[in-house]
């Protein structure tokens, strides 16, 4: 009787369990199933390729993605050439030279950040930094993939920073403990000990802010003025895959190629995220296994 | 002082610096909030629906959309993300069906929000044709919400020590018996602060439900599911982008951004100190 | 709760005062030969006296398990590492009481002879190893410490009989060597008496006197 | 020595000898004791890793026995085969009988639960559960159905007063047993054990975390219990076995290479690797 | 004794007695040996916690000294001190002084790293890093500006002699310190603090994570190192102490309450608190 | 690299084979006195006979700490074990040849005696002690194993003699006072070293024979 009841709760949990699977497969079998039909009507070199992105031109539609994904590819960058150094500054200063009532500010102000939603740094990009950006350059695109990097960084701190600070904090006392004894200076400790073990979680915080940083769309949609064109100024207004789903996908015909279209910028999109996720995800598990 | 001690103290100084630059950014932005919101928030601000297209009245349908989408978003996402957790750490073994659900997990925590948004779009409000509803978002926020959920509940049973499973056991307890007295309760306070933290994260969603259960401009409060509703990150992306006139209705954005940014925060606020002071009772 | 170690302890100080009961009585049989002029057989005492080698093979084993099994340390050490030795000094009070024993075998009846001054110092070497357990029944370092005083008295009491059976004309050859011996073996009970009482002595104290 | 002994009524009263050595009366004892648990040509599988290998054991009731051996030789697995604690780990499959009072517990009517009762566990680390001290106590009683508060007041009193650590606790059972010392934690859990009445106890290293003189405090406390329960210890620490073991079984590579009673296995062990090991000449 | 000993040459040649107790030959020796490491009216403060009070010890050079007491009374913090690992703690205080070789190590002007070169540490758990075993030796000279490569090898082969590990890893040294076994893990860590030349080792209870043999090997290897070096070990492990120890101080609630040559200490303490804490008559 | 333990056990072999010459050179002075008539003072006999019972204490004392310092077990166990009996023995002899030496002190000069017997089972003695010392030194048990057979010659000189003594009216009372006197001492001495060889089986087969 008591072994029924255990069997029954098992199999409940295992079905709950299951719902994530599904969910999974079905975004990838219906991404697909809405995007692949596309490539009967427009090749494929064409869309990863084609420097021309009119999707509702009356004379002769052009679904070329390049200006997308070179939007995203530029801030990107920015954002994590400035995120990337910062959020480890700021995760070995929290973890290691920061007193404990330092820490005891920061590391919850931090957390905090993380939780902050998109449209709101969006909406500061939007006022205050394109402000500021353009007092500071005089550049006469308000909103620009500078812009939209800067802010897309800001966002990404918090998530390199706490995953980065754990990754620190995991490594052994016993580590820090075993250097200074040996006559290092805290900071030789820092990095000769701790920033090498600590390596591959940095790498996984890393790669999960560029995650989220790819697949941002609220806060570039309102920072950089969406103009899907490719240009080599930082100055200039970009648009990305994400801005481009967001604001084509309410105005498209249900069935067209168009909406077809922006579900291969979708895939595209899908693809990259998935990328570098699975290889955080290896590092992350690969730590979680040798324990360090 | 010799160099060691030298060259230590100035990689200190700068990191400090930098530290402090940024967080000081970082208030400078919250403050722009307080400065140009804390204005136009009084109580006819939160209750009132909004008008003179949009550029007087307040935000009460998108207050209470947001709580309606989010409370569904819960309702959905934790009895199944509970359950899911329970089932991964509790009684799956290691091996490849393991490992499927595992990385379905961490694959569906790292898609874009805004590809939810397009699969909600594409398969509840046409394909199913729930319409542009609170359904289609909370169904989409859901998806969203659910590995966070997962997540944080599996942390939660992790943290609890094998030990008090094989100590209940070998008191001749059974499995579920174990779970339900000697694993959950301990884990529950984990458990909680993951959930808030995604409801948190769900209630400042933007991108899924603009796509699925949100318009510009619906004063009226949704009285089904099948609904649609204004919610507060869409009305501050409308207003700030959409509105015929920003200029005139940005302190009104203001203010909105700062509601939500204050719903937003009190959540996280009320989750740290839940596990802080978790952390703090807690002895293993 | 007792220590584990408690009963070994216990058990090697059962054994030691068994150990003493077992010396006294064999030294007094040994000596009944000479005060009721019975010829008792000394097979009998050699029997307590190999009892009382075995006893002293059985508590010095169980001294050395307690050892290795429990590490005793300081007092305890002190206690275990002195049972072996005093285990030791009583074994030899059955040889000595088997060697007194013997005194007849080797030298024929000693009906004839004055033995009332060995008799009456066996008295006291039985007095003294009576003390020497009491002190070692209640770790008493003072009444151990008293030993020697007894010892100074025998030793006397040996060198001045000596002279005298030496020097008395009237006391046969015979009966000269059986004095001798009764009184050298009663010295030596004597000395380990005393050695009992300094082991006493380093248990309580964890001094080494060499009081004899 | 019995001869010289039989003598000397004293030495007869209860005693260390009596106490832990009775094998000093020779194997007859032992040939005429009861057996609680049994192995018959056990082996235990982890995967393609055998653990445990043939191995046939009896192990006498009321008496303590210890299974040393090197490490990763099996001696955990072996315990936990006996009640059926090693099921939980997935690919674990055994070979050959284990009889408990006689019956194969790896039957399939045998009811897991039932065994677990009967033959309680005692961890390396001590693992108090994060509540009160009497809701650790009653934890198991619950468990299985009993939610009466005297009777439950009783239980939980008696298993501390057995475990000796009522004196030490009864004013304050309603604080967190998480408070308490490592070595009231351990003997706290030996009283949880106790709480749901087994007849075997199973310790694997249980003092390893301790510090000396509250391991000293579960030995002695082990020596107390076997008078009413089948005492089995997994144990690195040879002065430990010797102190409180009745009979040793030394495991290699997951074999059982010696066993006998713990006097002897000491002083004179018949195989060449447990002599080895017991002078640390090993590996 | 020794009137005896004199007739038999034989008994004079290095024995047991004159490597472990020296102290056999009265407290002559003891008066005359070179202090290393000094203490007077220690008293270390964590915050309102006075973890140490008032201690004055000397430490003799080339000896090994074992520090005592239960758990608490404050060891590991006077080891910390004499290397001034324990400034690492937050709101950690000292009053008195810590002379090595004469100076007070908590001096301005004295060098923390300098001191902490002469006075290596090895910890309770192995911390070998996770780098191969040759980083983990080269680690220390490296940040001490030895960077050829010639020299690193032959102070890596050096110091891995010293701690008796050069046979098992001769030929892996490019493979991660992780995968060594615990006692090998301790012993290159051992090998790591010898790496930057200290003149005294502090240990913090070496041998409490590792298996009996592994722990041997440990002591021995002290045994060794204390005819170069000045070894202060802390133990809870009364036994070892005896082993491996010249002389023992005990400590309780802080405070130092005893020190002499091992084997007084052991066979008779001269405080009761000793005494008791020996004989297990504890708290 | 050696076990710490194993250089207290060297040390507790170096010092009992110290303590077997010291004991041989004691029975070979105290029987001197006879061979070549010489009238040595038995004080150095003596002499030698109290560093052995000093080095027993001392050996006894090593191998106590060594049983609390390393709890040795097993063969290392035995080995201590019977070390301290072993000592115990050895020290024994010592205490036999001061008790041969006195023989003339008690019964006078005894040049006019036949002593060859005497004389030459005490070499058979001092043969058996080293050979239960080789046994020792090589811990060979078979070795060790032989020594019963020794014994029982040296028990059946022993009792012949005695008869012999006592049946021949040449041999005045003195002369047979003395040679029972010596065989006896002699006699134990054998047994001293049986013990010793029933050690060296135990330490290597963990039997207790009980040779002798
Ligand atoms: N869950 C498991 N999966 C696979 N192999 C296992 C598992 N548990 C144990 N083993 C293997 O079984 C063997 C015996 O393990 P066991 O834990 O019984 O050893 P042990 O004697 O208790 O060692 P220790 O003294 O280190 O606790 C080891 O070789 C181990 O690697
Ligand atoms: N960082 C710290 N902050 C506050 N108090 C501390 C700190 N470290 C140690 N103490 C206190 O100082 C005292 C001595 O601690 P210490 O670690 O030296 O003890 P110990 O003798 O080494 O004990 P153990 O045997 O448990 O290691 C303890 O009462 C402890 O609570
Ligand atoms: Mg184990
Ligand atoms: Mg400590
Ligand atoms: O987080 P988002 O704004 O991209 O939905």
């Amino acid at each position: 009787m008591s072994s029924l009841i255990e069997m029954f709760i098992e199999k409940l949990l295992l079905i709950c369990a299951t719902i994530s699977v599904v969910v999974v497969i079905l975004i990838f079998i219906f991404l697909f199933s809405q995007g692949v039909p596309a490539l009967g009507k427009f090749s494929i070199i064409d869309f990863l390729f084609g420097g021309q992105w009119q999707p509702t031109s009356i004379i002769k539609p052009e679904f070329g993605a390049l200006p997308m994904i070179w939007g995203t590819m530029i801030v990107t960058a920015i954002a994590m050439s400035i995120s990337i150094p910062l959020g480890i500054i700021i995760a070995v200063y929290i973890s290691e030279v920061a007193d404990s009532r330092e820490k005891e500010i920061l590391k919850p102000f931090i957390e905090l950040l993380a939780g902050i939603p998109s449209v709101v740094y969006g909406f500061f990009a939007l006022v205050t930094l394109a402000t500021i950006i353009q007092q500071l350059t005089g550049t006469n695109s308000r909103l620009n993939a500078l812009n939209g990097g800067i802010i897309l960084a800001i966002m990404a701190i918090p998530t390199i920073v706490s995953l980065a600070e754990d990754a620190i904090t995991a490594v052994p006392r016993e580590y820090r403990e075993a250097s200074l004894a040996l006559g290092a200076s805290k900071w030789e400790t820092i990095r000769s000990v701790i920033l090498p073990s600590s390596i591959s979680g940095i790498l996984g915080a890393i790669l999960l802010g560029f995650g989220r940083v790819v697949g941002e769309t609220m806060a570039v949609l309102m920072a950089t003025g969406n103009a899907a064109i490719i240009n080599f100024n930082i100055l200039d207004s970009v648009r990305t895959l994400t801005a481009t789903i967001a604001i084509e996908t309410p105005e498209v015909a249900f069935g067209s190629l168009h909406y077809n279209m922006l579900f291969m910028l979708a895939i595209l999109l899908f693809a990259i995220t998935f990328t570098f996720n699975y290889i955080a995800d290896l590092i992350m598990r690969r730590l979680r296994r040798t324990g360090r | 002082m010799n160099r060691k001690a030298m060259k230590q103290l100035v990689y200190f100084q700068i990191f400090r610096i930098t530290t402090i630059s940024i967080v000081l950014f970082l208030f400078y932005m919250l403050w722009t909030f307080v400065l140009n919101g804390l204005g136009v928030v009084n109580w006819t601000f939160l209750t009132d629906i909004p008008r003179n297209g949009m550029t007087a009245g307040g935000i009460f349908p998108a207050i209470i959309g947001t709580i309606y989408l989010t409370l569904m978003t819960i309702i959905f996402t934790v009895p199944v993300g509970v359950a899911s957790a329970i089932y991964l750490v509790e009684y799956a073994h290691e091996g490849r069906f393991v490992d499927i659900i595992n990385s379905a997990i961490t694959n569906l925590a790292g898609v874009p929000s805004i590809i939810h948004g397009l699969f909600g779009f594409g398969l509840f409000v046409v394909l199913l044709n729930f319409g542009t509803s609170l359904l289609s978002g909370a169904l989409a926020l859901s998806l969203l919400d659910l590995p966070i959920v997962i997540s944080a509940s599996r942390e939660a049973l992790l943290s609890v020590p094998k030990s008090f499973r094989e100590g209940s056991l070998a008191l001749g307890a059974t499995k579920w018996e174990t779970i339900r007295h000697n694993v959950l309760i301990y884990a529950l306070p984990g458990i909680l602060t993951g959930t808030i933290l995604a409801v948190a994260r769900a209630a400042g969603e933007t991108a899924p439900i603009i796509l699925t259960a949100t318009f510009f401009y619906r004063p009226n409060l949704p009285t089904s599911l099948l609904d649609g509703t204004m919610s507060l990150p869409t009305h501050i992306y409308y207003m700030a982008t959409q509105h015929y006139n920003i200029a005139l209705v940005q302190p009104l954005t203001y203010g909105a951004a700062l509601v939500l940014l204050l719903i937003v925060i009190l959540m996280n606020i009320v989750a740290i100190v839940i596990r802080s002071r978790y952390r703090k009772m807690k002895k293993w | 709760m007792p220590r584990l170690m408690d009963l070994g302890l216990d058990q090697l100080t059962n054994m030691i005062i068994d150990m003493a009961n077992l010396a006294e009585k064999a030294i007094r049989t040994a000596m009944e030969i000479f005060e009721e002029n019975r010829l008792i057989n000394s097979e009998s005492v050699f029997q307590i006296s190999e009892q009382l080698r075995f006893l002293r093979e059985e508590t010095s084993n169980l001294a050395v398990e307690i050892l290795a099994r429990y590490q005793p340390l300081a007092r305890d050490l002190r206690f275990v590492k002195s049972c072996i030795d005093i285990a030791y000094d009583l074994s030899r009070f059955g040889r000595y009481a088997y060697d007194i024993s013997l005194t007849t075998k080797w030298l024929g009846s000693l009906s004839s002879c004055d033995l009332r001054v060995p008799i009456e110092t066996s008295e006291k070497a039985l007095a003294m190893i009576r003390k020497s357990l009491l002190a070692f029944k209640n770790k008493d370092a003072e009444l151990a410490k008293t030993l020697p005083a007894d010892d100074n008295v025998i030793d006397h009491i040996y060198s001045g009989t000596l002279a005298n059976v030496l020097k008395d004309e009237r006391i046969t050859k015979q009966c000269a060597l059986a004095v001798a011996l009764l009184m050298r073996h009663i010295e030596r009970i004597a000395d380990h008496a005393c050695y009992i009482a300094d082991a006493v002595v380093y248990i309580v104290d964890g001094e080494k006197l060499g009081l004899h | 020595m019995t001869v010289i002994l039989n003598n000397n009524q004293d030495l007869e009263k209860p005693s260390l000898i009596n106490k832990t050595q009775y094998w000093n009366d020779d194997s007859a004892e032992a040939r005429n004791m009861s057996v609680k648990i049994e192995t018959k040509g056990l082996s235990i599988f982890f995967g393609e890793v055998r653990a445990v290998k043939n191995v046939s054991i009896r192990i006498a009731s009321n008496r303590v026995t210890a299974i040393m051996g090197p490490s990763g030789c099996g001696k955990s697995t072996l315990l936990k085969s006996f009640n059926r604690m090693n099921e939980l780990v997935l690919n674990s499959r055994i070979e050959g009988e284990v009889l408990v009072d006689g019956n194969n517990v790896y039957a399939k009517d045998y009811d897991a639960i039932e065994l677990r009762k009967k033959a309680g566990m005692i961890f390396q680390k001590p693992n108090p559960f994060p509540k009160s001290i009497y809701d650790n106590i009653a934890y198991g009683p619950r468990i299985h159905g009993i939610h009466n508060k005297i009777e439950l007041d009783k239980i939980v009193e008696e298993n501390l007063k057995k475990a000796a650590l009522w004196n030490e606790v009864s004013d304050r059972l309603n604080t967190s047993a998480m408070d308490l010392s490592g070595g009231q934690q351990q003997r706290l859990c030996i009283a949880r054990a106790l709480s749901v009445e087994p007849e075997v106890i199973l310790m694997d290293e249980p003092c390893s975390a301790l510090d000396p003189i509250s391991t000293s405090r579960i030995e002695e406390l082990m020596r107390d219990l076997v008078e009413e329960y089948t005492v089995i210890i997994v144990t690195h620490n040879m002065q430990q076995s010797a102190r409180v073991s009745d009979f040793v079984a030394f495991m290699y590579l997951g074999e059982l290479i010696e066993y006998g009673p713990t006097r002897q296995v000491f002083e004179k062990p018949l195989n060449k690797l447990t002599e080895n090991y017991l002078t640390g000449r090993f590996g």
